[in-house]
């Protein structure tokens, strides 16, 4: 694939109160992003299981996001204080094998910040671009 | 054996480079990070190894084989596409007697009673160089109690023995002796000197002390009459239930077929052979939950008593070679020479 | 593949999608998936014929399960449910594709926009094939409230809520309900007195059969959930019998020790043993343990000695009381911003700077001056008032970000009553902006301005000292003509940031409800559910959920008390059944979920977790924390997120 | 020293007594110079019992293994198992306490303290050795004597001890009834991490180049995951056959397996298990090291394991059986937990 047609294929697992709730407010105020990332409601950042993010690299997901609710504004008190920190393991794990830094990615965003959730894809969109398909983790079936 | 010449060591190269140039994949023991194992070769291989790690059986045997793909757009017919084995021709240097001699048993499985169409294209296309033992054996070797030999030809397409600065080559095979052919000059005419160091080196190896099966003839009768032993479950109480002796075995062949899927929209995949392990717990298991190996002692004894007397039954030889690699890897110590011999101790 | 037969139905929503997804295209590529028996495009879903063809679809096709590729799930998933209801399916087996806010609406290139709304629908395609049917679970409720916060905002609530039939728990912090309003002078716009307003509803309190009332109790620990919460209160212990006290005041006047009245906010003092003001309810002294000189062992004893009623018992102890209720109305509250943080107007040491509640004080009849205003260091008659606004409010950098509020109104209304109790004084206002938005309220403070002829300057103060003639010199700009002012006043009164009440603070803890970044309690919606809390069954009222005048205090009491009698209007609740689930057979009983869950909701029992369906409420951190997969929550198990994941990576 | 007729002794005394009803330890191996795991039921045989540098094996896996057995013959156990436990065993012992999969006085734990020894690195002693197995060793305080076919050699303790018993700060079982050898916590053979840190001075391009070719070589034997005392599931997340069913399991259930990772030992399946399980092991593991001397592979794994180790350390003050009580790793979280990662 070449520089010019290649598009990153990002998973974003969105919490429901916020940060899913920020991207509708992206979509009501017809803030402009990259098409690239594909969203998944969960309930919670907190429930976003580490095997998540592999499955997802393994599938072929050029870069994944995991964005929440800002901390101490958690829908469930703690989720995000979780999330963080078994994720914060997953981030240096994928750092120490060797899987570029930037293909996974957190971010807190909350429901009133539309924009910003719009700023997050685009920026995850950008700095994905350059490093073309993630073929480390992804299954080769042949 | 027909064919029997002496090849200078420097020259060994060349002649890899001759085989290469026929149109084979030379591959040589390599040691890569801390392990031997059987990689391509480019110039040359040392031979002077003690042995691979896991047996070579996956030149014939690759522990993932995908027999055809699938595709199923809704509302047409389920389409399949069969995949056919791509099989270089392989010549594989430095197989140990006791790995020469798990491939005769491996044939059996995938030849004399059914035809295994991709282990066949497979094994057709591999030949084997073996290398005679005349270093001391290591402290889990036990070829000969099983009725082996430090310096067999079993399996091999050509043996090759060091007797110091040159090797003696003993073609097995047409298809060894084709491989010796391609590169005539290279080689040496056999002198009486160097059969005679030949045969004193063989002669060293095959006297040279190994720990022994004690009664290797009997332990299939033993085997049958201790089936119900608490030997078993005793024997393998430290068991961790891992793969390391089956899949490191250069015998063992049970394999698992899946359907691994490539897309959902639409549906597609590949159905897919895989090694499997008589030592996991799901191996036979059964859809209801039932499990009629579930205890360590039950899946200890199937993989002893497949050695030792299923095999025999069915092929009417010993199925381990005695290469020593579960004994030696595994990681609690587990002795299939010890639970042969005390089981046969216990129903004498 | 299972035999799911589900329905698509993507919707046009006019144009608001069709613009940038090609809907067909969409509907017919999630005909070929295999759990999809039947799908279609329409105009407007959610419109009473598109609502219609997906019963039939539903009917006609025999369909177990619906996705519908539309906007947000906020604004029409429980539609779409309750239609699959009404079509004789489970509500848990519909879900919705946002192909709207999370497509349509942020990307202009039609071919990606559809690629992506095909990915988010096949996703929801997958979702819903694992899908079980749920039914909603039924919990008995407690039909008793709870009011935690005995001020203006918790009383009216519970006179509400009680008069409507419900039992309601009042609980105060302090000795006697009543709270700051009782503190003030006169009330804005109308100048009525302020324990005219509330001494009556004070004493309905009291007397009314329906409110149990706590005084000097907080509330330690709430368990349980929406309906069904178990509160453990500490009373402290007040030493004297409330039903016995004669208020004959022997006691006070004995006892030897003297505190600063809080009442008055230090402008008076007090004994140890005292009552907090004339009309406290409960009408009881209260002995303050921490002043008296000791109660083990007994140091003094002279208020018991005189007591002749034999109201006082110094056994008393503090009693854990336990209390069920189904909801609780959070009222705790306000504080005033600390002056000691505003260091530019001398962080309250320089005499004769006050605050406002200390203003009120000064100006009300039961106040330290039985309402004369004098200046607190002299006492005599303040001729120069500097009245200073915005005081730690509207300032991100230093104090706080928000606008307080009432503090344009009160200033105004302290001017006023300045000059109404001192006809030849002069009052100035330092104000940034002011803003009077509310009934009559601009009229008030023209009239602060015209009538009252009060001087208003634009301007900041920069700071203010003492001056050798004990005047407090202000100095601050005039930003409408340019020119710096100084001002030798007689006295400074400062209009103070509010902030949330310390109890608020610790309230929030305890029932684990979210703050604002300013430490105010978190409202679940800011326009839609401005009195619910992010739990159920938890609602907010008064200025601990922000700053607010009285009537919009008194409103939003109301309110929550509504929402109060809706919720407990009827013997069960529903609870969503999308909660955690345990696998037996892989629990290991390892406790990390037990640790994870932040409701308490599993506990062990022989071994194995077990949910408690009731306090779940299916946030999943179990399900990510367990190693063994043994937890998941219904409906999005991890075999239903892998496969989700597949579905986004599948074009 | 320890005189290993004390461990034998405790062994029979609580034997004898009742006290115990099995003493796990370890025994002289019947294949060259390793000892292996013995479960020792009767008094009289509490003499087989033997303590040296080839006493590799973590037993708190066999106490695990116990616990299953007992579960599955719906057994009750009539009195406590003993288990003599190195410092290492004992530290599993405590995450397994923590995380209640059985009770303290469910065991019987005879300490024996590595003192300033530790164990043997077969493979360090092969390379020493010309290639080739010892058949027989033995620790003198300070260095090895191993027997070989080739005739015998000292070698230094430093040399061939494991890497993990070169780093090692807790040589002494901490937790125990009864302890035999001086506590010599705190000990320094070489610095923690250093492995770990050797290995991460490599960029990122040349660690994928590494872990690809270790990846790539797994066999997914599963040993690692086999001998480790903190894999005690009955069922693996990474086996993607439903082992255990239940009476509710739905024949859906049984047929919809979760298919997130395949059975192919090809390098995305294969990265995929190993960083699960290290995640899985974040917090739990206690480094010792069973894992990476039993790969048949020579697949580094204690790399992973100490990488999340040195991680919950750092960034979470967390200390893998330190101590029975407390929260796991990935259930609790501070306040302060780090978070700039996130935008």
């Amino acid at each position: 694939m070449s520089e010019q047609t290649y598009e990153p294929k990002i998973v974003a697992f969105l919490c429901k109160w916020c940060s899913s709730a920020g991207s509708d407010l992206a979509g009501v105020s017809r803030i402009q992003y990259p098409a690239n990332a594909t969203p998944i409601q969960v309930p919670c950042s907190g429930s976003v299981s580490p095997m998540y993010i592999l499955s997802a690299l393994k599938k072929g997901a050029d870069g994944v996001l995991v964005s929440g609710c800002h901390i101490g504004d958690c829908h469930y008190l703690e989720g995000n204080y979780l999330a963080r920190r078994k994720l914060h393991l997953v981030k240096e794990l994928l750092q120490f094998v060797g899987i570029e830094e930037n293909r996974f990615r957190m971010s807190w965003v909350s429901a009133a910040e539309g924009a910003k959730f719009a700023e997050v894809v685009k920026e995850f969109v950008d700095d994905l671009r350059p490093m073309g398909p993630q073929e480390k983790l992804k299954a080769k079936r042949a | 054996m027909s064919m029997e010449k002496t090849l200078d060591k420097a020259l060994l190269s060349d002649w890899i480079a001759a085989v290469t140039s026929g149109g084979w994949q030379v591959h040589g023991p390599a040691l890569e990070d801390g392990i031997w194992t059987f990689k391509p070769v480019a110039a040359s291989v040392d031979l002077d190894y003690p042995n691979v790690k896991q047996a070579p059986k996956d030149f014939a045997f690759p522990q993932r084989e995908i027999f055809f793909a699938f595709e199923h757009i809704k509302g047409e017919a389920p389409r399949l596409k069969e995949v056919k084995p791509e099989a270089p021709q392989c010549a594989v240097f430095g197989v140990r007697p006791c790995d020469g001699r798990g491939a005769v048993r491996m044939d059996k499985v995938f030849s004399d009673n059914v035809n295994d169409p991709y282990y066949q294209e497979r094994r057709k296309n591999t030949a084997y160089v073996g290398l005679a033992c005349n270093a001391p054996p290591s402290p889990t070797c036990f070829c000969k109690s099983v009725g082996g030999s430090p310096v067999s030809s079993e399996g091999m397409d050509i043996l090759l023995t060091d007797l110091g600065e040159i090797y003696i080559a003993q073609a097995a095979t047409k298809t060894g002796e084709a491989l010796m052919a391609a590169a005539d000059k290279l080689f040496g005419k056999m002198g009486a000197a160097d059969k005679k160091q030949l045969d004193k080196v063989h002669a060293d190896a095959v006297a040279a002390p190994q720990r022994a099966v004690k009664d290797a003839k009997g332990a299939p009768a033993a085997l049958k009459a201790g089936f119900d032993s608490a030997v078993w479950e005793e024997m393998a109480k430290p068991c961790i239930g891992c793969g390391i002796c089956t899949f490191l075995c250069p015998t063992c062949h049970c394999f698992d077929i899946n359907d691994e899927m490539t897309g959902m929209s639409p549906l597609k995949g590949q159905r897919v052979r895989t090694w499997d392990n008589c030592q996991f717990p799901d191996f036979t298991m059964h859809t209801s939950g039932h499990n009629p190996r579930e205890t360590l002692g039950t899946r200890l004894r199937q993989r002893v008593s497949h050695k030792f007397r299923y095999f025999h039954e069915n092929f009417g030889m010993l199925q381990c070679t005695g290469c020593g690699r579960c004994v030696s890897e595994c990681p609690v110590g587990i002795d299939i020479v010890a639970v042969v011999n005390k089981v046969a101790e216990h129903v004498a | 593949m299972s035999e799911k037969r589900t329905g698509v139905f993507v919707c046009h929503c006019g144009n608001n999608i069709a613009a940038t997804v090609d809907v067909k295209k969409v509907a017919e590529t999630m005909a070929q998936e295999g759990t999809v028996a039947f799908s279609k495009d329409y105009v407007y879903m959610c419109s009473d014929p598109g609502q219609s063809s997906v019963i039939e679809a539903i009917k006609e096709h025999r369909l177990d399960s619906v996705v519908v590729s539309c906007c947000s799930p906020n604004l029409h998933e429980g539609t779409f449910r309750e239609n699959a209801e009404r079509a004789g399916i489970s509500g848990f087996t519909c879900e919705i594709a946002n192909i709207r806010e999370q497509c349509a609406w942020v990307h202009k290139d039609r071919t990606e926009a559809t690629e992506k709304a095909i990915k988010i629908s096949r996703s929801a395609i997958r979702r819903v094939a694992g899908n079980k049917k749920l039914d909603p679970i039924a919990v008995p409720v407690t039909r008793r409230a709870m009011v935690i916060g005995g001020g203006i905002a918790g009383i009216q609530a519970a006179l509400d809520m009680a008069n409507a039939g419900l039992d309601v728990v009042l609980v105060e912090k302090l000795a006697t309900i009543g709270g700051h309003i009782l503190q003030l002078s006169e009330t804005f716009p109308t100048l009525d007195c302020s324990q005219c307003i509330l001494s009556p509803k004070m004493v309905e309190v009291s007397r009314h059969p329906k409110i149990k009332l706590l005084t000097y109790s907080e509330v330690k620990e709430v368990s349980g959930s929406v309906g069904n919460f178990e509160v453990k209160i500490l009373k402290k212990p007040t030493f004297v019998d409330a039903e016995t006290c004669k208020l004959c005041d022997d006691c006070a006047q004995v006892c030897p020790q003297v505190v600063s009245n809080e009442h008055d906010l230090g402008l008076t003092a007090r004994r140890a043993i005292h009552i907090p003001f004339a009309q406290a309810i409960p009408a009881s002294y209260t002995l303050d343990e921490e002043a008296c000189l000791g109660l083990n062992p007994i140091r003094c004893g002279k208020c018991k000695d005189v007591c002749e009623a034999g109201a006082i018992n110094y056994d008393m102890r503090p009693e854990t009381i336990t209390e069920n209720v189904g909801a609780i109305v959070v009222a705790t509250g306000f504080d005033l911003y600390p002056q000691e943080k505003i260091l530019e107007y001398g962080a309250g040491n320089v005499a004769d700077v006050l605050d406002g509640l200390q203003f009120e004080r000064l100006c009300s009849a039961s106040g330290p001056t039985q309402g004369h205003v004098k200046r607190p260091s002299d006492r005599t008659e303040p001729k120069e008032v500097v009245f200073i606004q915005c005081v730690g409010s509207r300032d991100p950098a230093q104090h706080c970000a928000y606008c307080s509020k009432i503090c344009c109104m009160y200033t105004a209304k302290h001017a006023r009553l300045y000059k109404h109790h001192v006809p030849d004084g002069k009052a100035y206002v330092f104000y940034i902006d002011i803003r009077s938005g509310g009934k009559n309220y601009e009229e008030f403070v023209q009239r602060a301005m015209e009538e009252d002829e009060t001087v208003y300057l634009r301007g900041r103060v920069s700071k203010l000292h003492r001056t050798k003639d004990g005047k407090v010199r202000v100095m601050g700009v005039d930003t409408l003509t340019g020119q710096n002012v100084e001002i030798d006043a007689d006295m400074v009164v400062l209009a103070l940031a509010m902030q949330p009440s310390q109890g608020t603070a610790d309230a929030a803890r305890t029932l684990k409800i979210g703050r604002d970044k300013d430490g105010f309690l978190a409202e679940a919606h800011p326009k839609l559910k401005p009195v619910e809390s992010v739990t159920g069954g938890i609602y907010l009222a008064g200025c601990a959920q922000g700053p607010k005048d009285i009537p919009e205090t008194v409103s939003q009491a109301s309110a929550a008390a509504s929402k109060v009698l809706a919720l407990l209007s009827k013997p069960t609740l529903s609870h969503a059944p999308t909660i955690a689930t345990v696998r037996n057979s892989h629990c290991t009983g390892c406790e990390m979920c037990v640790t994870a869950c932040p409701y308490d909701a599993i506990h062990l029992e022989n071994g194995k977790a077990v949910v408690n369906e009731v306090l779940c409420e299916g946030c999943g951190s179990c399900s990510a924390t367990c190693l063994r997969a043994a937890i998941s929550v219904r409906n999005t198990s991890p075999m239903q997120v892998h496969e989700m994941i597949e579905a986004c990576l599948s074009l | 020293m320890i005189n290993v007729q004390d461990i034998r002794d405790t062994a029979r005394d609580l034997l004898a007594k009742g006290e115990v009803r099995a003493v796990i330890g370890w025994r002289a191996g019947s294949r060259g110079m390793a000892a292996e795991p013995c479960v020792v039921t009767k008094p009289e045989e509490a003499d087989s019992l033997v303590w040296d540098p080839t006493c590799y094996h973590n037993l708190a896996l066999q106490l695990v293994n116990d616990r299953k057995d007992l579960v599955h013959s719906k057994k009750t156990a009539t009195a406590p198992i003993g288990i003599v436990a190195k410092g290492c065993d004992a530290r599993a012992i405590v995450v397994l306490l923590q995380e209640h999969y059985f009770k303290r006085e469910d065991v019987y734990i005879i300490g024996v303290s590595c003192e300033n020894s530790g164990v043997l690195d077969e493979r360090k002693v092969k390379a020493q050795v010309g290639g080739f197995a010892p058949s027989a060793a033995a620790f003198d305080g300070d260095n090895f004597s191993v027997k070989t076919a080739k005739g015998d050699k000292k070698l230094a303790g430093r040399e061939v001890m494991a890497d993990r018993c070169l780093e090692c700060r807790t040589p002494f079982p901490k937790e125990n009834n009864t302890a035999f050898g001086d506590d010599k916590t705190g000990r320094e053979f070489d610095a923690q991490f250093a492995a770990l840190a050797r290995f991460e001075a490599n960029d990122e391009a040349a660690r994928w180049e590494f872990w690809q070719r270790q990846f790539d070589r797994c066999i997914r034997c599963f040993a690692c995951r086999s001998v480790c005392p903190m894999c005690f599931c009955d069922e693996c997340v990474v086996d993607s056959i439903e082992m255990k069913i239940a009476p509710e399991t739905t024949a859906e259930e049984k047929a919809n397996r979760i298919r997130w990772i395949e059975r192919s030992a090809v390098r995305s399946e294969n990265a995929t298990y190993h960083m699960t399980r290290a995640l899985h092991l974040a917090g739990r593991c206690v480094d010792c090291g069973e894992c990476e001397r039993v790969c048949p592979v020579n697949i580094p794994l204690r790399l992973l394991n100490t990488k999340m180790e040195r991680e919950a350390r750092e960034a979470f003050g967390f200390d893998p059986g330190a101590s029975i009580g407390g929260p796991s790793l990935v259930a609790s979280f501070r306040d302060d937990d780090p978070g700039e990662f996130i935008r």
